[in-house]
């Protein structure tokens, strides 16, 4: 099978940017942002994104979902990218799905299809720290008659604010297998404190105050919850990197067509051949993440035994490309690109947050040298 | 003579040693910075102490002549007050663009009445000056003026419009590019004025930043009258004292901001292996830049440095303070990105995205290898 | 049809399981290519056997068509086939500028009568090609051909010289851009002849590298016949052919030799944490550049690629290549730099010098940059 | 002070460069090369060295020396590196020095004259590995009745095979205080095998078998061997770090002579914006590693407390100058700058060399990073 998009990709792809071209664009974001708009999302945004199947591609047909892959949902995830639309597709559409379609208990057939429909958000509640670390959980989940009570805290979670469920991971004791547990935020004895980041994406802090979680919210996959945890962290990592690419595409078309257009000296600055070898240097940085995160969907797709390997590179490289689009973006633009009012300090912004979630490209390199053996 | 420096070196130390209060050698934010003015205020007692201690021997401007109010050092002198000031991270008294670009513009060209006017009230933080050189549109062009001032015998009248004016709502003064000659060729056409910011028929608007923060502004001139007094230098020749500036200025940005880039291992407790790599070339880089400042300075105050070095010098360390806020930001992870609460309410993020423009303002960085390929490596035009 | 590849994999596995001698699926170094021509020899049996029997299913070239002695398999098989060989790290049987570069010219550009004269021999490997574009001092600049080529009647007569011709000590046949109208502008006045390396007045002189390897030549005409025939293309529209021909090289450059980045972990015992850093970084570049690769050879072969991404494809491999060799030999210290005995007999070092040619020869890595941005990003030219 | 160079300075840098441009220019680096020239040096060049004082520098006045500093050692040191000139000077007169006149004993007065006259040559044997290890010696020295027997091996000990004295470090055993020992090169149970490296520079691994080297021959120090260990380190470290400072001069000087004088298109090459960007960026870094030098150097003389740091800083970014000047000139020269007979190619060679030789970029940033405390 060629790596390129087959003709229904293609088709989706073309689907995908007109709708969030057409209802999502970066004014909207703004606007948002503007409006201190307190969910930080449309959501009737999100019930649409229900209507057009994007929060289906991952969701087994049986559960009524679409039952396509991470070369789909990746292809939706990079035209949010292109045009910085605050969603919270990646955590409920990707993150939650992969994590909720291994369920061996009710918790399948309770969530998926209110995800299906655009009504369900997920968040995510795997960090404790500044940097990604997934594995240092230090979250307390201790046996308890009716199942388990939580004492904790989970640190810079997207969405939790609006999100319905929250998959959240513990330990019941340091060292022990991790557990997760699927957690409506209404439950006693969760608070949050939610704050903005620099792209204006609202993150929460959540206390877990002898929070009881029933054994019905436990998330049970068929083998271990380690490598569940994995595979769901395998598939946000690719999905952020599609959306970076998505941005990193979407810095480049406003830069070159800057390029193309602003004169000084007389001339378009984009017949200085210095910004021209800079430009094309970044469009073959741009490709090379491309390529990358398409080879990880496919792998995740096959699910290949590499697929770890292929997702930490994906992520590492398209954190790195989008960080270089919106550095040359922003110098290139000069003092327009300096100011509030132009978009690409946006995709600045926001390229530093999605850089950082779910590992930084130093997160996944030195991943990536453990596992080559060195 | 050198027991004349050592002993000025050890009076020095001792002088600051009393005469520096404590706080002014925290390090110190932009929000920190005193720049006088007739609106000036002092943040603290401490801030207006040490202003005062300082000005009393000139050293608002060390280096500056007596006569103007100026501390009269040699360069060595100047150097080794740097330096103990350095030592015990004393803050500057004054921020001030009249010190750094005006001032010595004006000992260059200006008429010794209008030194006379001008020097005392910028060595004393009386009056705060901005700079209109930018217009919309011009970008690097900078000798694309379209600010005119017309002539009208004993005066001109300027309209037009300026942009990226640091501070021109806070500012008292402006030092200025007009076009006085529309129909001489680009360069040949521009004069260098100066007028008062509360002459009828000018006004500013602040720009937001991506930082947030808003300390440029645009600045508009309707029909604002300029006397003939306030020209500096030759009429139509004002680009000579622009460039003369603007070697001054990346002189300013690349030494003084950035001389002291910093390590940035201050509050890091656990860093992955391959970022501590990265800091680890990077305090190599941030040493070696502290060494070419030094060098730079010491050579530009005895008038033996290339004059397009100050554009090296202004590339190297606006790219080196770029990379170490990016830097700082890996380190930071969430927290450092965040806008609001955390430990530091955004400032990370906003510094970070402030020194997003250090590559921009005072001359790109592609403006500045220009000059450096041309003018020191004598490469060829196209 | 999913089910035909599915068994087409299923035995091409099967063939090459059987067919590809283990030694031909070791590690291979310069030295162990077989190129084939007239003086061509085998290194050992097993070379000979894998040549023979990956030839007799028209497999030295898979893509081909069958009627001249390719393999005729669709760009999915073909894609099928190189897995397969790349699983077993099966060698290249054959390497030939003429597979690499001339055939596909000529299956574009040439008549029938040049299709069966030379593609056969080429397929079998017993027509060593050589490529004469580049002369001295034209660089970069590959149109300006001084090597001119009179009209005589039913043939020219050649005479100039090329540069950095590829084995042509070793070649039997050359493709080579010669002037055959001198008063028509540079790129119009260019043809694309054929000739023997053996006709009178052809000699060569190997250049000596850097790497102290001669893998080039220095080439002269003097007065060489070609007859008319030999031309490929329309006549003075030789530029056309030759354009065709170095994306396809790029190509070749790029997606065949550098698709296989390699890690550089191998043989590494102790590494410092800083080159553990970048070689980490290096290993992240590598796999997405043979994700990249994989992609455009899809692309390419199903015609989809944009004819300029040959360019990006070659200017990322070629720098990363170079990196890498940087990374081995920061890796080796000392003894990777020895340049006789040692572990090594100075091959590391050798190799290292080998690829900083790898961003100048077939098109350097600014020309490259050049034609990225021009053609793919539509950047307006000056 | 200022950190320039004061007019004596100014005035020995004149000397040197013109002794070296006239005497010793890349074509008597590329003689030796072609004649396979068993000593790798000229020793007639060397006796010149001695002549004009260039190996003098370092040793003080009372020894026959001139008791300058390192900024004058380091000014010859540079012109030696502008001409890719083979000499011993770096070992002998930087490095041999600082350890000979640090000596309490005979063996100041025995050498110290004998290399101010540019007779005698000294050799470093610190090294074991293929990387720069200084502090890896397992080379055993043990007590005998007359001074020490050695046993054990050296490599990559350049001028080795010419040296009339080597300093060689040992330990009485694992984790001891290292010695220092001076022994000759005659001296019974030494066998050498000398090799070429890539930059024709000859260097020998040094076997050690039951040699006896006496009492007197032991560098003694005023104070502990580990701190001389570290200024002789130090001293060659800033040492090299000038040689590749002009090295990396004569790198630019031919790549911006080529870009201004050869055309292609039709114009100079150096009219091509993006390699104008990129020799302008080049020269930054060479002028940030060239003040590192100078300010290492003077805090080398000053015996500032933080000398050992400068150093490191010093050597660490004149490796990178270096190795980026090479890089760029040999691109920049295009295919000419990839055959044998044009000169770029060997300052590529020779800056490979001396990136490695008394720690790389690498090493010494890493060091640095420990200093600081992280």
């Amino acid at each position: 099978m060629p790596l390129y998009h087959d003709d229904e990709q293609t088709m989706l792809q073309d689907t995908a940017r007109g709708f969030f071209d057409e209802h999502a664009p970066v004014s909207h974001m703004r606007g948002l942002r503007d409006a201190k708009d307190p969910a930080g999302i449309a959501h009737e945004l999100w019930r649409r994104c229900g209507e057009m199947g994007f929060t289906m591609a991952l969701i087994p047909e049986e559960d009524g979902g679409l039952g396509l892959g991470h070369v789909e949902a990746g292809i939706v995830q990079e035209a949010i990218g292109r045009n910085l639309t605050p969603s919270p597709l990646l955590a409920t559409a990707i993150g939650g799905v992969v994590a909720l379609r291994a369920a061996t208990n009710d918790l399948r057939t309770e969530w998926l299809p209110r995800i299906a429909e655009g009504v369900a958000i997920v968040a995510l509640a795997l960090e404790e720290g500044s940097k990604h670390a997934p594995d240092q959980i230090t979250l307390k989940a201790c046996k308890h008659a009716d199942g388990f009570v939580l004492n904790g805290a989970k640190r810079f979670v997207p969405h939790a604010h609006i999100a319905d469920l929250l998959i959240v991971s513990a330990r019941s004791s340091p060292g022990a297998e991790p557990m997760l547990l699927a957690v409506t935020r209404e439950t006693t004895g969760i608070t949050m404190r939610t704050q903005q980041l620099a792209d204006a994406s609202l993150v929460s802090d959540i206390e877990f105050d002898d929070t009881v979680v029933e054994h019905s919210n436990v998330l049970v996959p068929p083998r271990d919850t380690g490598a569940l945890l994995e595979e769901i962290l395998n598939a946000v990592r690719v999905g952020a990197a599609a959306e970076l690419i998505g941005l990193a595409d979407g810095a480049m078309e406003r830069t070159f067509a800057y390029l193309r257009d602003r004169k000084q000296f007389g001339v378009e600055i984009g017949s200085f051949q210095a910004l021209q070898h800079r430009a094309a240097h970044l469009y073959g940085e741009v490709e090379l993440a491309r390529a990358a995160v398409l080879k990880a969907q496919r792998e995740l797709d096959g699910g290949s035994g590499d697929r770890s390997r292929h997702a930490m590179v994906a992520k590492a490289i398209a954190s790195q490309a989008a960080t270089l689009a919106v550095q040359e973006g922003v110098q290139m633009h000069g003092g327009i690109g300096m100011t509030d009012e132009h978009d690409i300090g946006l995709f600045m912004k926001r390229a530093r947050v999605l850089a950082e979630l779910y590992g930084d490209t130093n997160y996944h390199a030195h991943r990536l040298a453990s596992v080559n053996g060195y | 003579m050198t027991d004349d420096l050592t002993q000025f070196r050890k009076e020095t130390r001792a002088w600051l040693q009393s005469n520096c209060p404590l706080q002014m050698r925290e390090p110190q934010t932009d929000e920190d910075l005193y720049w006088g003015g007739r609106d000036g205020a002092f943040a603290n007692s401490a801030q207006k102490q040490w202003f005062e201690a300082m000005l009393s021997r000139g050293w608002t401007t060390p280096d500056w002549p007596t006569e103007y109010g100026g501390g009269g050092l040699d360069p060595e002198r100047a150097k080794i007050l740097r330096e103990e000031m350095s030592r015990i991270n004393a803050r500057p008294p004054l921020s001030s663009f009249g010190i750094w670009m005006l001032g010595p513009a004006l000992l260059k060209y200006g008429t010794e009445e209008q030194k006379r006017y001008h020097l005392p009230p910028i060595i004393r933080g009386e009056i705060r000056w901005c700079q209109g050189y930018s217009e919309p549109g011009a970008g690097s062009d900078l000798a694309s003026v379209a600010t005119r001032a017309e002539d009208k015998g004993d005066h001109w009248v300027v309209n037009g419009q300026k942009i990226w004016t640091s501070y021109a709502n806070k500012a008292d003064w402006i030092f200025c590019l007009v076009r006085t000659d529309p129909t001489a060729p680009k360069h040949l056409g521009i004069s260098f004025v100066l007028f008062d910011m509360r002459t009828p028929g000018v006004s500013t608007r602040p720009i937001r930043l991506i930082s947030g923060n808003s300390p440029f502004c645009e600045t508009f001139f309707d029909d604002v009258v300029v006397p003939k007094g306030n020209l500096v230098g030759t009429l139509h020749r004002g680009w000579d004292v622009a460039k003369y500036l603007l070697g001054h200025e990346r002189e300013m940005i690349s030494a003084m901001g950035l001389g002291e880039v910093e390590s940035i291992t201050t509050g890091i407790s656990e860093i992955d292996p391959l970022l501590r790599s990265q800091m680890a070339l990077f305090d190599v880089r941030a040493a070696a830049f502290r060494a070419c400042s030094e060098l730079f300075l010491d050579e530009f105050r005895a008038g033996r440095a290339h004059p397009a070095k100050s554009s090296m010098m202004k590339y190297v360390g606006t790219e080196l303070n770029k990379a170490r806020h990016e830097l700082l930001m890996s380190a930071g992870g969430f927290e450092a990105a965040r806008w609001s609460g955390g430990s530091d309410a955004g400032a990370s993020a906003q510094a970070w995205l402030r020194s997003k423009g250090n590559s921009i303002e005072g001359g790109t960085s592609e403006v500045q290898l220009n000059i450096v390929a041309k003018r020191i490596l004598s490469l060829p035009s196209t």
